[in-house]
C-alpha cells in the first residue's frame, strides 16, 4: 500500500466570533492518495471550505486558527510549517480553485499575467517563457484562441471561462494535489458538464489528486472515488462513494441523499414526497457540544445520541460513520 | 467609433454645461445692487456721478440685461471672457497670471494627500487594529474636523512666527539672487505650509477611504487566490491589493476637484497666496463681472478637465472602466 | 377544464446602452416571440441556461416587466393593457415566489407586514380579518405565530422563502409564478419547500408556473415543461415525453450534462459537451439560436429560424432536424 | 419519533426592530458613545448655556484681550471686551443652527432629486443628474460666496447658500441606492403586492436607502458648520449674530496679539465637528448590516 | 549718516492697483507705485510747503489767473523722450477728462506752451489749490507720445505693463496679486537720484501677514498700516521705527456718517445726542490703542486749516438723553427708535461699528448692524441716501477743495459714494466753501473754513471719531523713509538702504 500523499489527523479548527470560540472543524482525520479523488459534501456552513483553507495555510487571519491536529503533506507537517515555506507549496504542490469564477480572479490584470505570475514565482521563469506557458495551459484548459484570450481581462470572459482559466492557475505548477471548493456552484448545467469533464481529463493526464468540494451528491458520484460528509464541522461518514449512496450509515447522509430529487433515467406520473431533514444546521455557537450535533434533526434519536458524542464505527471498505446507531441502518 | 461619438457627445454637453454656468452667475450678478463702477470709484478713493456713468458707459453696463448677456455669450462663443472691470486686463490673461499659482498649490496638496493617504490607509489596513490604524482615525478626524483657515493660522503661528522655518506669505522673494533652482527651492519653501494646509482635509478623506477599501479588498477572493497562489505578501499587497484600491481613492480625488478650488480660497487667503482664490475674493467684493464669470468658468474647466483626467486614471487602473458605464 | 394562463407571442425586449450615457441604443431580446398554455391546477416548468429569459417571461407574465409583443390572458382576458383597479384586480389573481429569499424581503418590515402588503394594497378587507388571515398562512407554510413579529434577518433561508410563499398566497391567487424558489436554499431546506408547494396546490388547487434550472427539481414538480434557449422556447412537452423522449438536441444536452447518482441512468446516458458559450444575446445568430453550439447544425439551422411545432401530441418542438417521426437528431 | 427524547426548547428570538439592533451595536462603539456625549452636552449649552451664563455677548465687559483664567472670565475677551465665554455659548447656537438647517436642505433637495433619478431612470435620470453634474461643477464654496455676497448675509441666505452648493453628494447617494434597491426583489415583490409608484419610492425604496444618507447627513452637518466658518472667516457673515466662524474671522487681525481668540472658537468648531464625525461613523458601523451580521 | 546708493527696497502694498497711472486712477493703491512711476511738476515736504520737482520754478500772476511752471531742461521719460511742455499740457487735460477729483483742475481753462519748458495754466478763477493738486499722485506727467494714440487712456494698454513714466524709478514687472518691481531710472534728471536700485512692492492683503513679515525682516517698509494692535505691537520690536509722518496730505479722518434726510436722525438734536452717547474716548484708547488722533471736523487734523477749536462732544449721557427727549422721542421699555448701521465692507471697521451700537443701546437707540457683503451693495445704498448711518472713512486729498467739498456741497447730495452721502444742505456753508476755493490768501481762507469747520460741528451731518492711525513702519536699515505730507504717494528717491 502506498503511502497517503496528505494525511490530516485530528484536525481542529477554532473561528473567533462574537460569541466566543467555535471550534468550526472539530477532529477531522482523512487521507489522500496519490491520484485520488475524494469528495467533501455537507450543508453550507458545516465547515468544507475551512477544511481547504487550513490545508492552504489560509484561514482568515486573526479568526480562524488550527487548534490541534496535524495536516501532513508527504509527512511534512503543514500546521507547523513556516509561512515562506507555505508560500512555496501554495500553488506549487498544492492548487487551489474557488467557489466564485466570477470574484475569484483579480479584475485588473490580464488573465495571462495572473496564470504567468504563478510561474515566475514557483519556477523562476523569465517573462516571456512564463506568458508562453501561460498560453499553452489556456490551451490545455480549452479555451478557444489562448494565444489572444492570454490579454483578455476577466471581465471579459463568461463565467465558465474564467473557471477554465482558475484551473489552469491552479495546475500551472502541476501541482500533486488540487483543492476545488465548488467550483460549478455559480455555472449552468452544461457549462459543469465541461468543467468536471475537463477535471477528469486533467486528472487522467497528470495524475493529481483532486479534493473535491460540493454539494451535489450527483457530482461526487461522477468525478470521486470517496467521499467524506461533513455535519456541523465534524465528519459524518466517510467511505467509498458507491457504497455510501448505496447504503449510508449515517441518517444525514441518508437525507441528504434522500431529499434531493435526482434525476431519474426512468420518468413515472408517480412522485413521492421528498424526504426531509426538519429543522436546521446547528448555528456555529452550538459547534463543539459534547452529543451527537444531528440529534436534534434525526429520527432514530435515542438519550445516547443526546449525552455523547458519538464514536466513530468502522464498517467494511473503509466506510466510517460517527452515529451512535450507524450499525443498526 | 462609438467612443468617438460618445466623447463628443460628452464633450458637447461639457460646453454646454459651462455655459449654463455662465448665464446662471451672469443672471445672479446682474441681480444685485450696485455694480463694478462703484467700486472702481472707491478705489479712486470716490468719484462723481459723471465719472461713474461714464464708467459704465464704458463698460456696456448701461444696456438692458439681456443685451449684456448676449454680448457677454457672444464673446465667451469667440473665446474671449471679456476684460476685467476692475483690473483693468484681459480676463484670460489675468487668470492665466494668477491660475499657476493655484494649479501649484492644489495639485501638490493633492498629490501629497493621495500619496500620504494611500500609504498610510495602506498601513493601517494591514494591521486594523494597530496603533497606526488608530492613528490614521485619528489623524483623519482631525484634518477633516478643523477649520482649515484655522489649521493654516495655527501652522503661520508655529513655522513663520515661533520658529521661523517657513516664510509667511506669498509664492516667492523676488529678491533671492540665483538660477532657476534657486528660485525653485524659493517656491518650495514658500509652497510647504499653504500646501500641507490644504492637504490636510483631503489627506483625511484619502486616507479614510483607502484604509477601508484596502481592508475590503484584502478580504475579497482574488485576493484569498492570490495568496493561494503563494505569492509573497508584498505581490499580494502592493500588487494585487492595491490596484484594485485604488479605484475609489481616484474617483473621490476626482469629486474633490470642485472643493479643492473653494478650499484653495481660504487657503490662499490665509497665506497671501497669489492664486485664483484670492483672485476669486477679491473679484466677488469688487463686483468685477468678468473676473468672477472667467473664475467660475475655469474652475468649472479645471472640474470637467480633472473629471476626463479621472476618468483616463481609473481607465489605467481598472481595465474594466471602458467596458461599462 | 379550459386554460387559465394563455400565453401568445409574448415578447419582452429591453434597451441597453453601450459606451456610456450617450452610447448608442439597442435592444435586447430577452423574451423573443414564446407561446405556452397553462391548465387550472397544473404546473409547467420553464428551464433553461442562466440568462435564457425564464424570469423577464415570469415577470411579464406577472405585469411587472412591460411586454414588447404578445398577450397574456388569463381567463381569457388578456391583462396586459389593464390600468388602475382592473390591474390590481389581475394582481390579486397573480401572485410571485422569488428566487431569492435574502433579498425579496424588506427588511425594515416585519414578518406579518410583509405577508400583509398584499392585502393592504390588493383588497378591501378589515383589518381584524387580514390580521387573521395573516395567521393563518403563517400556519399553513409551517411557521409558528410568535414569529410574525420577528425581521426578517431573525429567520433562516428556509423560514424567510416560507414567508415569501405565505406573501404569494395571501389573495388567494389562482395562478403563482415561482422563480427559482429553492436554488438558494440548501438541499434539506429545499426538500422542505418543494414539499410544501406540493402540498398547497393539492390544498388551494394552485396553478404553478414553475421556473428553475434545475432538471432533477423540475423533474419532481412539474406536469408539462417549456424548454428555453436565448429567448425562445425550443421544446414544451409533458413532462413524461420531455424526460423520456428530449427531442430538441439542447435539450438532450442538458438532460446529459446532469450528474446524477443513478447508476442506472449514469450508465445509460452517453454525455453530449456541447462546446462553448450562448451567444452575444443583443446580436442573436440570426438562424437557430443554438445553431453555433449544436452538434449537429446543418447549413439551414443557420439561415432560418426553425418554428415551433407539434411533431406529437403535446410536444412541440422548434428544430429542422426533427421530423414528424420525432426523433432527436442526437439519438 | 415518538419514542425520541424530548428536546431542549428552542429559544424563540426576541422581536427586535432594526434600530434597537444597531443602538446595541452603536453602544459598543465607545468612541462614538464618547461623542455622542459630548455632543450632547453641546447642544444643550448651545441651548441653555447662553440663559444661564446670562452676559450678554454683546457687552464689552472688561479691558480687551485679556487672556483666558485672568480676571474671571473663563476664556478671556476680545478686541472689544466681550466676554469670550459668552460668544461661544451664543456663536454655539448660530453655528449648530446653521449646520442642522443647511445639512436640512441639502438633504431635503438631495434626496428628493436622488430618488425620482434612481427610481424613474430614462430621461427624468439624465435630466437630474445634468443638473446635478451642473451643480458639482460649480466651485462650492466661490458659488456661496456669490450668492451671499449677492443676497446679503442673513443667516437663512448662508444657510441656503451651504445648502445649495453641498446636496449633490446626497443626491448622488440616494440616486445609488435607489438603483440598487430598486433592482432588488423585494421592491418587486412590493410592486406584485400592488403597492404605487410613491409608496415604492418613499415607503419600501427609501427607508432601506436611509442608512448612508443618515450617515452622510451627520457629516454634512459637520461640513456644514465648517463651511459656515469659512463663510465667516472671510466676513461672509451677519454682524448681529456671533458664530464660531465669525469670532475666528473679525479676531484673525489680532492673533500676533492673543492667539487665544482664534484659537478657542476654532477648538470649539473642531471639537463639536470631530465630535459628529465620530457619532456619524459610529452610525456607519451600527447601521451597516454587513457589519451587523458578523 | 550719508544717503548711499544701491539695495533693494522690499516693501508691501496691500491690495493690486488696479491701473499704475495716476493721471487716470486716484487711490493708495495706486499711489505708492504711481508717484515712483511719474513725476509730477512740485512736491511738499512735511511742513506743506511746495518744493520744485519737474518744475524749477513757478509763478503765480497777480490776479491768480495763470500758473506758470518753469521746467527742468534735461528731465526725459523712461524711454529717452524729453519732458516737455506739451507733455504737461496733455497731462493736464487727460487729468481733467479722466480724474476721478473733478475739481482740482475744474478751473483750468487752457494749457499754454510758449516754449519746450514753460507751461502757463490759465484758471477762469483763482484756485488756490492747484498747488497741493499739481504735487504728490494728483498730477502726474505722463508722455503724451504713448497716451496720445487715440486709444482710450484710461483703458490704455500702457497703463499696467511697458509703464513710460517720468519718475525715478521705472517698471520691471506688475503681477497681480504678487508684486510690483521697479527698478531706478538711470536718466531720472535729478543728480544722483534715485538712491535705490530697486523696489520690490508685495501685495500682501493680511495684515497679520505683514506684521509678521515685518517682525522676521521679510518686509523693510510698510506705509498705510492701521491696525492698532499690531501698531503697538510692532512698535515694540527691536529694529523697527515707527511714524505717523506722512499722511497729512492724503488726510484720512474716521467718521460717522449720518443720513439727515430721513427718520429720526433729520433732527440736529438726535444727531448731537449720538455725539454725546458715543464714548470717543473708548474709541481712541480702548479701539485704536492710543494710536490715533481726535478728529473733530472734516479737515484732517494735521492740515494747517484744521480748526481744534469747534464744538467738541464730551461723552455725556445725561446730555445725550435730554436731548433725545426734547427731540421728541421718549424712552419706552428702555427703548426710543430703531435705526440701521452700515457696517462698511472694508477691514477694520467692525470694533467702532460694534461699540456704538452697544452704545447706542445704552441711550435707547437700538441699533441694527447691516453689512453688505461687497462695496457696490454698500456704495448704493450711501449713493442713494438708502441708510441711516455708517462708519467709514473718508481722505482729503490735500486740500478741502479736492476733498472736503465734495462731502458738504449742496449741489453733490447723493452723487454717488464719497459724495454728499448725508443730504445735508446748508446755504451758509455753500457759500464759505465756494469762496475759500477761490480765496488766495492764506489767512482769510483759513477764516472761512473755520467758521465752515464750526457749522457743520454744531450740525453734526457727520460725526468725525479720529484720524485714522495710518502708519509708516520701517526698519532701522532704510535711511530717508518719505515723511513729506504725501507719504509714499510721492517719490521716494531719497530714501535708501543703510549697510
Ligand atoms: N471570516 C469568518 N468569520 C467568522 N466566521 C466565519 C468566517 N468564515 C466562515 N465562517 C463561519 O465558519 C463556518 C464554516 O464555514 P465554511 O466556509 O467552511 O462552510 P462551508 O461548508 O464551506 O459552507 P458553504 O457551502 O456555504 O461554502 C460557517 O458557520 C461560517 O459562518
Ligand atoms: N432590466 C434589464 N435590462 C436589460 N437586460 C436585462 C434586464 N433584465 C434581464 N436582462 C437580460 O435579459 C436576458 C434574460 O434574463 P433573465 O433574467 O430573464 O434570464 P433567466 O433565464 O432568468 O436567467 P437566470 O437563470 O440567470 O435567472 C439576459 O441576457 C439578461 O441579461
Ligand atoms: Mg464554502
Ligand atoms: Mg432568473
Amino acid at each position: 500500500m502506498t503511502e497517503p500523499l496528505l494525511k490530516v489527523e485530528n484536525l481542529r479548527i477554532e473561528l473567533k466570533t462574537r460569541g466566543g470560540v467555535a471550534p468550526v472543524i472539530d477532529d477531522l482525520s482523512f487521507d489522500l492518495m496519490p491520484g485520488e479523488n475524494i469528495s467533501f459534501v455537507g450543508e453550507s456552513g458545516c465547515g468544507k471550505s475551512m477544511t481547504a483553507l487550513a490545508i492552504m495555510g489560509l484561514l482568515p487571519e486573526g479568526i480562524g486558527r488550527v487548534a490541534s491536529g496535524r495536516i501532513l503533506l508527504d509527512g511534512e507537517d503543514l500546521t507547523t510549517a513556516s509561512e515562506s515555506r507555505l508560500r512555496d507549496i501554495r500553488g506549487n504542490e498544492i492548487g487551489m480553485i474557488f467557489q466564485e469564477p466570477m470574484t475569484s480572479l483579480n479584475p485588473v490584470f490580464t488573465v495571462g499575467e495572473q496564470i504567468a505570475e504563478v510561474l515566475r514565482a514557483h519556477q523562476g521563469l523569465s517573462a516571456k517563457a512564463a506568458w508562453d506557458q501561460a498560453v499553452a495551459l489556456l490551451d490545455a484548459v480549452r479555451i478557444p484562441n489562448p494565444k489572444s484570450r492570454a490579454s483578455a481581462y476577466p471581465f471579459q470572459m463568461s463565467g465558465g471561462q474564467r473557471q477554465r482559466v482558475m484551473i489552469a492557475m491552479a495546475l500551472a505548477c502541476k501541482p500533486k494535489i488540487l483543492i476545488a471548493d465548488e467550483p460549478t456552484t455559480a455555472l449552468d448545467v452544461t457549462v459543469q458538464a465541461q468543467i468536471f469533464d475537463l477535471l477528469r481529463d486533467l486528472r487522467a493526464q497528470t495524475g493529481t489528486s483532486i479534493i473535491l468540494i460540493t454539494h451535489d451528491m450527483g457530482a461526487v458520484a461522477e468525478m470521486a472515488e470517496r467521499m467524506i460528509v461533513m455535519y456541523a464541522g465534524r465528519k459524518a461518514e466517510i467511505g467509498p462513494v458507491e457504497q455510501i449512496i448505496d447504503h449510508a450509515r449515517h441518517p444525514y447522509t441518508r437525507g441528504l441523499i434522500s431529499c434531493v430529487p435526482h434525476i431519474l433515467s426512468t420518468v413515472t406520473e408517480e412522485r413521492h414526497d421528498l424526504t426531509e431533514v426538519p429543522g436546521i444546521v446547528p448555528s456555529l455557537r452550538d459547534f463543539g457540544q459534547n452529543r451527537c450535533l444531528f440529534a436534534s434533526r434525526c429520527s432514530h434519536r435515542t438519550q445516547e445520541c443526546l449525552d455523547q458524542r458519538p464514536p466513530a464505527k468502522v464498517f467494511a471498505n473503509g466506510q466510517i460513520a460517527d452515529c451512535w446507531h450507524a450499525e443498526a441502518m | 467609433m462609438d467612443q468617438l461619438r460618445s466623447t463628443l457627445i460628452r464633450l458637447a454637453y461639457a460646453v454646454i454645461l459651462l455655459l449654463a454656468v455662465l448665464v446662471l452667475n451672469f443672471t445672479m450678478l446682474h441681480l444685485a445692487p450696485g455694480d463694478v463702477a462703484d467700486t472702481i470709484a472707491q478705489s479712486m478713493g470716490g468719484a462723481d456721478e459723471t465719472i461713474l456713468n461714464r464708467i459704465r458707459a464704458d463698460y456696456g453696463l448701461d444696456q438692458p440685461f439681456l443685451v449684456q448677456l448676449g454680448r457677454y455669450i457672444f464673446r465667451v462663443l469667440h473665446f474671449d471672457l471679456g476684460y476685467s472691470f476692475f483690473y483693468n486686463q484681459p480676463v484670460t490673461s489675468l487668470i492665466l497670471e494668477r491660475l499657476p499659482a493655484t494649479l501649484l498649490l492644489v495639485l501638490s496638496a493633492q498629490i501629497l494627500a493621495l500619496l500620504v493617504g494611500v500609504v498610510l490607509g495602506v498601513f493601517s489596513a494591514r494591521r486594523p487594529n494597530g496603533i497606526l490604524s488608530h492613528f490614521v482615525t485619528f489623524f483623519a478626524l482631525f484634518g477633516y474636523s478643523a477649520p482649515v483657515f484655522w489649521t493654516g493660522i495655527l501652522l503661520l503661528i508655529a513655522f513663520s512666527l515661533k520658529i521661523q522655518w517657513f516664510p509667511v506669505a506669498g509664492m516667492q522673494d523676488v529678491t533671492i539672487e540665483g538660477g532657476f533652482f534657486a528660485h525653485a527651492l524659493d517656491i518650495a519653501r514658500h509652497l510647504v505650509l499653504p500646501m500641507i494646509t490644504l492637504a490636510s482635509i483631503f489627506l483625511a478623506l484619502y486616507s479614510r477611504l483607502a484604509r477601508a477599501t484596502m481592508m475590503e479588498v484584502l478580504g475579497s477572493d482574488y485576493v484569498r487566490t492570490a495568496k493561494a497562489k503563494g505569492l509573497t505578501m508584498r505581490d499580494v499587497v502592493y500588487k494585487h491589493a492595491l490596484k484594485n484600491a485604488l479605484s475609489p481613492v481616484i474617483t473621490l480625488a476626482g469629486l474633490q476637484f470642485s472643493a479643492v478650488v473653494s478650499g484653495a480660497v481660504l487657503v490662499e487667503t490665509v497665506f497671501s497666496w497669489p492664486g485664483l482664490g484670492t483672485l476669486a475674493f477679491q473679484s466677488i467684493i469688487a463686483r468685477d463681472t468678468p473676473t468672477i464669470l472667467g473664475i467660475l468658468f475655469f474652475s468649472a474647466l479645471v472640474v470637467i478637465v480633472g473629471n476626463i483626467l479621472t476618468d483616463l486614471a481609473l481607465r489605467l487602473v481598472d481595465p474594466r472602466i471602458g467596458g461599462r458605464r | 377544464m379550459g386554460d387559465l394562463l394563455n400565453v401568445e407571442n409574448l415578447s419582452v425586449r429591453f434597451e441597453v446602452k453601450r459606451g456610456g450615457a450617450f452610447g448608442k441604443k439597442s435592444y435586447l431580446q430577452a423574451v423573443d416571440d414564446i407561446s405556452f398554455a397553462l391548465k387550472q391546477g397544473e404546473t409547467l416548468a420553464i428551464v433553461g441556461e442562466s440568462g435564457s429569459g425564464k424570469t423577464t417571461a415570469a415577470l411579464a407574465v406577472a405585469r411587472l416587466v412591460n411586454a414588447w409583443r404578445g398577450k397574456v390572458m388569463l381567463d381569457g382576458q388578456d391583462i396586459l393593457p389593464l390600468e388602475g383597479a382592473a390591474l390590481l384586480k389581475a394582481r390579486r389573481r397573480v401572485q410571485f415566489i422569488f428566487q431569492d429569499p435574502y433579498s425579496s424581503l424588506n427588511p425594515r418590515q416585519r414578518a406579518e407586514a410583509i405577508v400583509k402588503e398584499p392585502l393592504d394594497s390588493l383588497s378591501d378587507k378589515p383589518e381584524a380579518e387580514k390580521q387573521e388571515i395573516v395567521a393563518r398562512l403563517f400556519k399553513a407554510v409551517g411557521l409558528r405565530p410568535e414569529q410574525q413579529r420577528l425581521f426578517p434577518h431573525q429567520f433562516s433561508g428556509g423560514q424567510r422563502q416560507r414567508i415569501g410563499i405565505a406573501r404569494a398566497l395571501a389573495t388567494q391567487p389562482e395562478l403563482i409564478i415561482c422563480d427559482e424558489p429553492v436554488s438558494a436554499l440548501d438541499v434539506a431546506v429545499q426538500a422542505q419547500i418543494l414539499n410544501l408547494l406540493r402540498r398547497l396546490q393539492k390544498e388551494f388547487g394552485l396553478t404553478y408556473l414553475f421556473i428553475s434550472h434545475d432538471l432533477g427539481v423540475v423533474q419532481h414538480m412539474s406536469d408539462s415543461i417549456a424548454v428555453m434557449y436565448m429567448g425562445k422556447i425550443v421544446e414544451h412537452a409533458d413532462r413524461i415525453s420531455l424526460f423520456s423522449n428530449p427531442l430538441h438536441p439542447y435539450t438532450v444536452a442538458l438532460l446529459s450534462a446532469v450528474p446524477s447518482v443513478d447508476k442506472t441512468r449514469r450508465a445509460a446516458t452517453k454525455r453530449i459537451l456541447i462546446p462553448g458559450d450562448p451567444p452575444d444575446p443583443i446580436n442573436p445568430p440570426k438562424g437557430c439560436r443554438f445553431a453555433t453550439r449544436c452538434p449537429v447544425a446543418q447549413e439551414r439551422c443557420r439561415e432560418t429560424p426553425p418554428p415551433l411545432r407539434e411533431v406529437r401530441p403535446g410536444h412541440r418542438i422548434a428544430c429542422h432536424l426533427v421530423d414528424e417521426s420525432a426523433v432527436s437528431p442526437l439519438a | 419519533m415518538s419514542d425520541a427524547p424530548a428536546l431542549p426548547e428552542e429559544t424563540v428570538e426576541k422581536a427586535r426592530p432594526p434600530i434597537a439592533e444597531a443602538w446595541e451595536m452603536f453602544r459598543k462603539n465607545h468612541a462614538a458613545v464618547a461623542a455622542l456625549i459630548v455632543l450632547i452636552l453641546i447642544v444643550l449649552a448651545a441651548i441653555f448655556g447662553p440663559a444661564l451664563y446670562g452676559t450678554d455677548p454683546f457687552d464689552m465687559v472688561w479691558a480687551p484681550f485679556s487672556p483666558p483664567g485672568a480676571d474671571g472670565f473663563l476664556l478671556g475677551t476680545d478686541y472689544l471686551g466681550r466676554d469670550l465665554t459668552a460668544l461661544i455659548l451664543s456663536g454655539a447656537r448660530v453655528s449648530l443652527v446653521i449646520g442642522l438647517a443647511a445639512a436640512l436642505v441639502s438633504v431635503f433637495i438631495g434626496v428628493t432629486v436622488g430618488a425620482l433619478a434612481g427610481f424613474y431612470r430614462g430621461v427624468v435620470e439624465e435630466v437630474l443628474m445634468r443638473i446635478t453634474e451642473f451643480f458639482q461643477v460649480l466651485p462650492t464654496l466661490l458659488f456661496s460666496m456669490v450668492i451671499v455676497a449677492l443676497f446679503g448675509a442673513s443667516l437663512p441666505m448662508i444657510t441656503f447658500a451651504i445648502g445649495v452648493v453641498s446636496w449633490t453628494a446626497v443626491a448622488r447617494i440616494t440616486r445609488g441606492e435607489f438603483l440598487r434597491i430598486r433592482e432588488l426583489e423585494y421592491v418587486t415583490a412590493s410592486r406584485a403586492s400592488g403597492a404605487s409608484n410613491l409608496k415604492l419610492m418613499f415607503k419600501v425604496i427609501l427607508p432601506n436607502a436611509l442608512t448612508p444618507i443618515i450617515v452622510q447627513s451627520a457629516l454634512m452637518v459637520g461640513g456644514a458648520i465648517l463651511f459656515e466658518a469659512g463663510l465667516s472667516f472671510l466676513g461672509l457673515t451677519d454682524p448681529n449674530v456671533v458664530s464660531w466662524g465669525q469670532i475666528i474671522g473679525s479676531n484673525r487681525t489680532y492673533i500676533l496679539e492673543s492667539p487665544f481668540t482664534v484659537t478657542i472658537p476654532g477648538l470649539a468648531i473642531f471639537i463639536t465637528v470631530l465630535a459628529i464625525s465620530l457619532v456619524g461613523d459610529g452610525l456607519n458601523d451600527a447601521l451597516n448590516p454587513k457589519l451587523r451580521l458578523r | 549718516d550719508e544717503p548711499k546708493r544701491g539695495g533693494t527696497l522690499v516693501t508691501v502694498i496691500t491690495s493690486t492697483p488696479r491701473v499704475l497711472n495716476p493721471a487716470v486712477q486716484s487711490g493708495i493703491a495706486t499711489g505708492f507705485p504711481g508717484a515712483q512711476l511719474f513725476a509730477s511738476p512740485l512736491r511738499y515736504d512735511d511742513s506743506w510747503t511746495p518744493q520744485p520737482y519737474l518744475a524749477k520754478s513757478w509763478e503765480v500772476s497777480e490776479d491768480g489767473l495763470h500758473v506758470t511752471l518753469h521746467l527742468v531742461e534735461n528731465a526725459t521719460f523712461h524711454d529717452g523722450h524729453p519732458i516737455t511742455s506739451e507733455d504737461v499740457a496733455f497731462s493736464v487735460d487727460i487729468i481733467k477728462e479722466y480724474h476721478p477729483f473733478k475739481s482740482m483742475f475744474a478751473p483750468v481753462t487752457s494749457v499754454d506752451t510758449p516754449d519746450e519748458h514753460t507751461a502757463v495754466i490759465n484758471l477762469s478763477k483763482p484756485h488756490p489749490a492747484l498747488m497741493l493738486a499739481m504735487s504728490g499722485q494728483l498730477m502726474s506727467i505722463i508722455p503724451k507720445h504713448i497716451y496720445g494714440d487715440g486709444q482710450d487712456p484710461k483703458n490704455h494698454p500702457r497703463n499696467n505693463v511697458d509703464v513710460v513714466g517720468s519718475g525715478p524709478f521705472k517698471l520691471v514687472e506688475f503681477k497681480n496679486g504678487e508684486h510690483i518691481i521697479l527698478e531706478r531710472y538711470d536718466g531720472f534728471f535729478m543728480e544722483g537720484r534715485p538712491y535705490l536700485d530697486k523696489i520690490v512692492m508685495r501685495i500682501m492683503p493680511d495684515s497679520s501677514a505683514r506684521a509678521i513679515a515685518l517682525e522676521n525682516g521679510e518686509l523693510m517698509l510698510a506705509a498705510f498700516e492701521a491696525e492698532p494692535t499690531l501698531i503697538q505691537r510692532l512698535s515694540k520690536v527691536k529694529g523697527l521705527n515707527i511714524t505717523n509722518k506722512g499722511y497729512g496730505g492724503i488726510g484720512p479722518i474716521d467718521w460717522l456718517a449720518i443720513n439727515t434726510t430721513r427718520g429720526p436722525l433729520k433732527e440736529v438734536k438726535v444727531r448731537q445726542a449720538i455725539a454725546y452717547a458715543i464714548d470717543k474716548d473708548f474709541i481712541l484708547k480702548a479701539i485704536l490703542r492710543g494710536t490715533a488722533t481726535e478728529a473733530k471736523t472734516g479737515i484732517h487734523p494735521d492740515s494747517p486749516l484744521y480748526d481744534a477749536d469747534v464744538n467738541n462732544y464730551p461723552f455725556d449721557l445725561d446730555k445725550a438723553n435730554a436731548l433725545l427727549d426734547e427731540a421728541g422721542f421718549p424712552m419706552k421699555d428702555g427703548k426710543r427708535f430703531d435705526i440701521t448701521l452700515e457696517l462698511a465692507p472694508f477691514p477694520g471697521y467692525k470694533p467702532a461699528t460694534e461699540y456704538i451700537k452697544q452704545a447706542l443701546s445704552k441711550v435707547g437707540i437700538n441699533v441694527t448692524i447691516h453689512s453688505s457683503a461687497d462695496f457696490p451693495s454698500w456704495a448704493k445704498l450711501m449713493g442713494t441716501l438708502d441708510y441711516d448711518m455708517s462708519l467709514d472713512s473718508v481722505y482729503n486729498w490735500g486740500d478741502p477743495v479736492i476733498g472736503v467739498n465734495r462731502t458738504y456741497m449742496s449741489d453733490n447730495i447723493g452723487k454717488g459714494v464719497w459724495s454728499n452721502t448725508q443730504g445735508y444742505s446748508n446755504a451758509r456753508v455753500d457759500e464759505l466753501l465756494a469762496e475759500a476755493g477761490t480765496e488766495n490768501d492764506p489767512e482769510k481762507r483759513k477764516a472761512l473754513y473755520k467758521e465752515f469747520q464750526e457749522i457743520v460741528a454744531e450740525e453734526v451731518p457727520i460725526y468725525f471719531l479720529n484720524a485714522v492711525p495710518m502708519h509708516t513702519i520701517y526698519s532701522d536699515k532704510v535711511g530717508n523713509p518719505p515723511m513729506g505730507i504725501w507719504g509714499t504717494s510721492s517719490p521716494i528717491d531719497m530714501t535708501y538702504l543703510k549697510d
